[in-house]
């Protein structure tokens, strides 16, 4: 009885946080509420069975990546006052909703139809012992799927060396005046926004 | 008692938010996050069903998904500052180069 | 002597040639030597062979020469064929005969001319085709004499091709000439395709068997072969070119438009008598406008003060006499007519040429007057000449002319209608005959001093060939004396009778329409009368006072303003035929080719284009507009499972 | 030797554009002298096969055949019979001719140029001589990139639009002629078994449904009436023909236009006789507009060129209606006349080419008084004129008597309407040539013309002379295109006599008068020696 309850607060705010988040002005406040949201998903992790994935999300995806969207926020120096121009017309952002609606009750659809025909497991009971354990998830990690993990590796390389190579310092334009090579990424912030 | 569908219908309701942030925002930032949040609602799937039919490759595949997550996140952050220093702006619909 | 026969049509094509290909390069004595006398070589071996058939049995008389076979395609088999025959006979020597006095007459007249060589290769070459045309032995050749001499005419009428009038009146003939060979050919091919052959002998045998006497298809082809002949010989509806075609020098309007090309229509039909004996309703409608023409060209004589033009407008009226005769039968008169009308009005042309070479090319006789004395010879020769041509007995042209008068009356086609007619017509050319003489020889000269000073009689190399054909326009007649004066057998009827052997039928009714020899006379003598009353008349007027002619002008100005301007036919048929078609061919190429058609594809070639800059526009540059296709591109696929 | 003697004939330019190839580009007199060369060679290797032909034999001659693509059943299979046999000696005589005739006037690539006029000469020569239907289509399309090249890059100023009006034309009508062309081998595959392009084969072989022919017969016929060109398909003709070279020109109106009728003859008739004759009123019907709707508006055109165009119009119009005629004199006439308008219309635009380079005009009003100036060209030009027009004694009338004979056996009401084409033809024509020769020199310009040296000499006079040798003696040319005419005729009347009475005013045309020949069984002699 607890469980739903559980599911259900954490649910609305899961919902609630990303609708927050995406009707934001300032960045900064929607980078909030996605890691409100993300808390409350951890939650649900927490009650499938996943303890191990819902830890990682909150300390590695929550805790890392978007501590990184506010550090860019910040070196943007973005105040959700600069001004995004007009807002298209009001049809197409009516169309756009519509559209995403739709997309939502066709997947809805989709698994009313398969689930409850296809998959007899509709509710499960308590999961076995160490079912989300780290063991587990380390286990498979290392047997099947070795290789998508190694690869995993060399792509977060990848990403850091593209991540510096196109946001590091714009070192030829400066060659000239003679500064001496300052280990921070000096970024020209126009003052005025 | 846990009703897996019930589950997969939270992940889809935060998917279609995220494709909705996607196509509304024009803040590059938030569309970034939206994409983060569309990403997160898979594996809210992955992991019910992981959950439904006992097998822990759901979860292994969350985890990569979530790595893939980070490296997207950082090349993705690392071009919107190039962009925002040639453009001086966020606003998505300013880079229509493509424009006919 | 028969194996030469092709050496008379080939004789004038080598003199073609030989000064065709050295056009620049022979001395003047030498061009006019070889092109003179390659037409009289033609000329003595064609009277040799006139010989030769005469020696031969009555019945029997003919020549066949086949040269080669020209297209042999499956079931049409025409080849080079000349044959000769006692109408062919006649043919060759009026045709070579008057073609060599002619020549040597335009020796003297084109003297001064720059292409002198240019002028003779084109006569060479068309008494090639005529001679081409006459001796054919199937229709084939035929028509391609026929068109040959119609090229000819159009080289000939357009030899001072500067002056933008001769080179219109050459075009003008040569389409004329077309429509009517358009009738001719669609009647060679109704007979091929009912006889399957072209050959005279073959169709002549066949026809009989083939067509219905009297039946639709005959008259058909009769009318479409006389159609070419109206064309080639300038009759009712297509006589226009006849009159322009005076802008060529005067020896081609003597040759080509008076002697010979205008008559092969005249022959064409009496070699096809056959055919158009078992047609009598087209032997009506050829005799009706043979009797038309003869009437309305007469008319439109009277009041043409350009020499030529009177002259031409005679030769249409002589024409329309000759198709009377075929009309009602009396082919032999018609051949005959030809015969005579070719001598004397060849020397009235020589004549009104040297008159215009005298007068220093004036051809308006409102500016002459007088040249009696300055010309005797002339004078004298074309004299001889209009007395012949108004029938004044003793005359070719009364013998062949009252031939066809009788006929008229008499034969079993003809109809008191055409006689009637036809004595008005003969009084009409009396007068404007003599009013022709009256007003050129007679009277004081209008000229002013300048051309008074240079009036001389013509040089003997043309006054010799207008004695001859003098001579020859008296002599002429008397081949073919009527047996009603005293009892004279008509040689050239006898003489032409195994050509018409072929329609027997038609023969004896000729001879049963001999009947009473009293009224033959009778019509003779009121013909005469009127005759000599229009003499009378045209001497009165134009010679004794002309001041009368002029009052008589002004009574009757409306009727003589109709007839100086022809009746207006050629603005008429301008309007009628030439004008509209152009309009329709601007019409078709302006509007059907460059609007519908090209407008159509252009039109498509423009919507293509359209479309697609519509479509381009759907890539706005936007990447959140692309984000929202995929979105929907989703959700059609998703709903295609769900529900497709 | 003998049986490749096609080969050469159709490959010895390609060794001409090889050559071509290695000659420098600013060694311009020698790319001249070489292109003519090759091109001569090439005339003489075909008079010789003129010589080694037999003109009684039935069925192809000179026959090569072997398997190319034997996957698909692809031969590579020529062959002649007398009706090739005469398109070729045509595109191998006019070829040099226009070569020559292009020594001066053409100042631009003149590499690109020879080599484009070689390449158009293998593709034509292959058209008419290939028996497989797949190397019908491929130098089908040979024959049209170098044409779009001579329009397009050396044509005068709208060269770039009428270049691709008249690929788009000839491609839209050649697409369809491949779907044909599949489905034919796919029904020929269905049928026995194994694919095979081979024309003999199908044609003996094949039997095709009365609808399957109706199609096909339609897919080819739109190919080949946009070729030809028949009426409403024509409009690609006169801009064509304006803005390209007078070389262009010359083997445009000399041989592209015969590809048409040739494929009408080689392909329509024969395999699909029963869509022939249901076709048949329709096309007689667009023939008769053609020839009047071309001799119309030829009469107004201001440019000398595209007047000589509707005139192709016309006589194209002619050349169809012939052919439709289906007997012996029809057939013969219009491929008689297929060669005479090859040789008089290629002299027109020769003899127009001559007075464009001396006075880069070619309007009609800016000429007149050119006799006085030039004799020799009037008096040439006079001749071609009368060729044309289809004077007697000249070519131009044997076609066309051949021609109305055939068409009025086979149906009076079309023959007596063709009959007037000769009246409009003489209209035009007349007229043009008296403004352009007759009249006054109006014009300073025109007075300081050259008559024509010994080079427009040596183009003109063997045209002339040929005008003349098939008009007074055209046997040769007959007889050596009878039996594959009669040929021709035996296939079509293979078509089922329920057709027959349909097309009553017709049943006069099949039984054609006694010369039927005895049933030609039809010795599929082209078989492949597999």
């Amino acid at each position: 009885m607890i469980d739903t309850v559980i599911f259900f607060v954490s649910a609305v705010i899961a919902v609630g946080s990303a609708v927050m988040m995406i009707s934001q002005r300032n960045p900064v406040l929607s980078v909030l509420y996605f890691i409100v949201s993300l808390l409350a998903q951890a939650v649900l992790y927490v009650q499938l069975g996943a303890l191990f994935l819902g830890a990682v999300l909150i300390i590695v995806y929550s805790g890392a990546i978007l501590v990184l969207f506010l550090f860019v926020i910040m070196l943007l120096n973005l105040r959700g006052t600069e001004d995004l121009g007009p807002t298209g017309p009001a049809v197409s952002r009516a169309s756009k909703y519509l559209v995403s609606v739709l997309l939502l009750v066709e997947l809805v659809f989709v698994i009313k139809a398969s689930f409850f025909s296809a998959v007899p497991v509709g509710i499960v009971d308590v999961a076995p012992s160490e079912f989300g354990s780290v063991e587990s998830v380390a286990e498979l990690l290392f047997s099947n799927y070795l290789y998508p993990f190694e690869l995993t590796s060399i792509l977060l390389l990848a990403a850091i060396v593209g991540a510096v190579v196109m946001a590091g310092r714009l070192r030829d334009t400066h060659q000239e005046e003679g500064e001496t090579e300052t280990p921070t990424t000096d970024v020209q912030i126009k003052e005025e926004v | 008692m846990l009703s897996i569908p019930a589950y997969i219908i939270v992940a889809l309701v935060l998917f279609c938010i995220g494709t909705i942030g996607v196509l509304i925002t024009r803040n590059i930032i938030i569309l970034f996050m939206s994409i983060e949040l569309m990403l997160n609602a898979a594996n809210l799937v992955l992991i019910a069903f992981s959950r439904a039919l006992n097998l822990m490759d759901g979860h292994a595949f969350v985890f990569l998904v979530l790595t893939v997550a980070a490296a997207e996140a950082a090349v993705g952050l690392a071009m919107v500052i190039t962009l925002y220093r040639n453009r001086e702006t966020i606003n998505i619909d300013r880079f229509n180069i493509l424009k006919w | 002597m028969s194996e030469y026969l092709f050496l008379v049509p080939l004789l004038p094509f080598i003199g073609f040639l030989i000064n065709g290909l050295l056009l620049g390069r022979l001395p003047r004595p030498v061009v006019s030597f070889i092109a003179c006398a390659s037409v009289g070589l033609s000329f003595v071996i064609a009277l040799l062979l006139f010989f030769d058939l005469k020696a031969m049995p009555a019945d029997m008389r003919l020549i066949e020469q086949t040269l080669f076979t020209w297209i042999p395609a499956g079931s049409f088999h025409a080849n080079i064929a000349y044959m000769l025959d006692p109408l062919s006979a006649v043919m060759i020597l009026v045709v070579s005969g008057v073609g060599f006095v002619i020549h040597i007459y335009s020796v003297g007249y084109m003297h001064h001319d720059p292409c002198f060589g240019r002028y003779f290769t084109y006569m060479n070459l068309f008494t090639f085709a005529m001679l081409t045309l006459v001796l054919a032995d199937n229709f084939l050749l035929m028509f391609v004499g026929w068109e040959g001499v119609g090229l000819c005419s159009y080289l000939l009428i357009g030899f001072w091709y500067e002056k933008k009038s001769a080179a219109d009146a050459g075009k003008k003939a040569f389409i004329v000439n077309r429509i009517g060979d358009f009738g001719f050919l669609i009647g060679m091919f109704i007979i091929f395709w009912q006889i399957g052959s072209l050959d005279f002998q073959t169709v002549m045998a066949e026809a009989p068997h083939v067509f219905i006497a009297g039946g639709g298809l005959i008259t058909a082809v009769c009318l479409l072969l006389f159609m070419g002949a109206t064309g080639k010989s300038a009759q009712i509806p297509l006589f226009v070119w006849l009159p322009d075609a005076m802008e060529g020098p005067t020896p081609v309007s003597a040759l080509i438009h008076a002697a010979t090309m205008v008559t092969a229509g005249v022959y064409m039909i009496v070699r096809t008598n056959v055919l158009y004996m078992m047609a009598p309703d087209a032997m009506l409608v050829v005799a009706i406008i043979g009797v038309a023409t003869a009437f309305f060209a007469a008319t439109i004589g009277l009041a043409q003060n350009d020499i030529k033009r009177v002259l031409a407008y005679s030769t249409v009226s002589q024409l329309g006499y000759m198709f009377l005769a075929c009309g009602v039968g009396a082919f032999t008169a018609g051949i005959f007519h030809l015969m005579t009308h070719a001598f004397f009005k060849a020397l009235l042309f020589l004549g009104a040429g040297s008159v215009i070479h005298g007068m220093s090319n004036e051809q308006d006789m409102r500016y002459m007057g007088g040249l009696k004395k300055y010309m005797p010879i002339t004078f004298w020769t074309m004299l001889i000449a209009t007395l012949a041509i108004s029938g004044i007995p003793g005359f070719s042209g009364f013998f062949s002319k009252d031939e066809i008068l009788w006929k008229s009356f008499s034969s079993q086609f003809g109809h008191p209608v055409f006689w009637v007619l036809g004595v008005i017509t003969a009084g009409l050319t009396a007068f404007y005959m003599f009013r022709l003489i009256n007003m050129t020889f007679f009277g004081k000269g209008r000229m002013d001093d300048k051309t008074r000073k240079h009036l001389h009689e013509a040089p003997r190399s043309m006054t010799v060939p207008l004695i001859v054909l003098a001579v020859l326009s008296v002599v002429g007649g008397y081949v073919g004396l009527p047996h009603v004066f005293f009892g004279a057998t008509n040689y050239f009827e006898h003489w032409m009778a195994p050509v018409l052997s072929g329609g027997q039928a038609a023969s004896h009714a000729l001879a049963s329409g001999g009947g009473d020899t009293g009224t033959e006379l009778g019509l003779m003598a009121a013909s005469v009368l009127l005759v000599l009353i229009a003499i009378y008349f045209a001497y009165l007027l134009y010679n004794k006072s002309p001041e009368r002619a002029t009052s008589l002008r002004e009574k009757l100005s409306g009727m003589h303003k109709m007839i100086v301007n022809k009746y207006y036919v050629d603005e008429i048929y301008g309007a009628t035929i030439v004008r509209p078609l152009v309009y329709f061919s601007l019409f078709l190429w302006k509007v059907v080719d460059v609007v519908v058609i090209d407008g159509f594809i252009n039109g498509l070639a423009g919507a293509y284009s359209d479309v697609s800059g519509y479509l381009r526009t759907s890539q706005t540059g936007r990447v959140r507009s692309y984000a929202t296709v995929f979105v929907v591109g989703v959700v059609i696929v998703t709903a295609y499972f769900l529900f497709g | 030797m003998e049986n490749q003697i096609l080969t050469l004939v159709t490959f010895f330019p390609l060794l001409g554009v090889i050559l071509l190839m290695f000659v420098p580009r600013e060694k311009t007199e020698t790319i001249k002298v070489l292109a003519l060369v090759m091109s001569v060679v090439t005339m003489l290797l075909s008079f010789w096969m003129y010589g080694m032909f037999d003109p009684l034999a039935n069925g192809m001659q000179f026959d090569v055949n072997t398997p190319w693509i034997s996957s698909l059943g692809i031969n590579y299979h020529l062959g002649i019979d007398g009706i090739s046999l005469l398109l070729i000696l045509l595109t191998t005589i006019l070829t040099p001719l226009a070569i020559l005739a292009s020594w001066k006037s053409i100042r631009t690539a003149i590499k690109g140029y020879y080599i484009s006029m070689l390449l158009l000469e293998v593709g034509m020569v292959g058209v008419f001589c290939s028996l497989d239907l797949f190397m019908f289509y491929v130098f089908w399309e040979v024959m049209l990139v170098p044409m779009y090249f001579l329009i397009g890059l050396w044509g005068g100023p709208r060269r770039i639009y009428a270049a691709i009006k008249f690929v788009l034309f000839t491609m839209f009508g050649s697409l369809l002629m491949l779907v044909a062309i599949m489905y034919i081998l796919f029904e020929y595959q269905k049928y026995s078994g194994v694919f095979s392009f081979d024309m003999l084969k199908i044609l003996g072989e094949l039997p095709l449904g009365h609808q399957q022919q109706l199609w096909l017969f339609g897919a080819f016929a739109l190919a080949f009436a946009i070729k030809v060109p028949m009426f409403p398909f024509h409009t690609w003709l006169p801009d064509a023909h304006v803005e390209a070279p007078t070389a262009g020109s010359v083997i445009l109106a000399g041989v592209l236009l015969k590809m048409g009728t040739y494929g009408f003859i080689r392909i329509c008739l024969p395999l699909f006789p029963d869509a022939t004759i249901t076709f048949l009123p329709w096309i007689c019907v667009l023939s008769l507009i053609g020839i009047v709707y071309g001799a119309l508006v030829a009469m107004v055109q201001k440019d000398v060129k595209s007047l000589v165009a509707f005139s192709s119009v016309s006589h194209m119009g002619f050349i169809m209606l012939g052919m439709f005629a289906l007997n012996l004199e029809g057939l013969e006439g219009s491929v008689i006349q297929m060669i005479n308008h090859g040789i008089s219309t290629g002299a027109l635009f020769l003899l127009v080419g001559m007075l464009y380079e001396r006075r880069h005009t070619r309007l009609i009003e800016d000429f007149g008084g050119i006799a006085k100036v030039m004799p020799l060209y009037s008096a040439i030009f006079m001749i071609v004129t009368l060729s044309s027009i289809g004077l007697p004694l000249t070519n131009g009338f044997v076609g066309e008597f051949l021609i109305l004979l055939g068409v009025f056996k086979s149906n009076t009401v079309y023959g007596i309407i063709a009959t007037s084409g000769v009246i409009l033809s003489a209209c035009y024509m007349l007229w043009m040539y008296q403004r352009v020769i007759y009249g006054k020199i109006t014009k300073p310009e025109n007075e300081k013309l050259t008559d024509l040296d010994w080079r427009e000499k040596a183009i003109l006079i063997p045209l002339v002379l040929l005008i003349f040798w098939i008009g007074i003696y055209p046997k040769p040319f007959l007889d050596r295109m009878e039996p594959a005419v009669k040929q021709v005729l035996a296939q079509v009347s293979r078509a089922s006599t329920v057709e027959a009475e349909q097309a009553a005013p017709l049943n006069s045309m099949l039984e054609t008068p006694q010369t039927e020949p005895e049933t030609v069984t039809y010795n599929a002699d082209g078989d492949s020696h597999e």
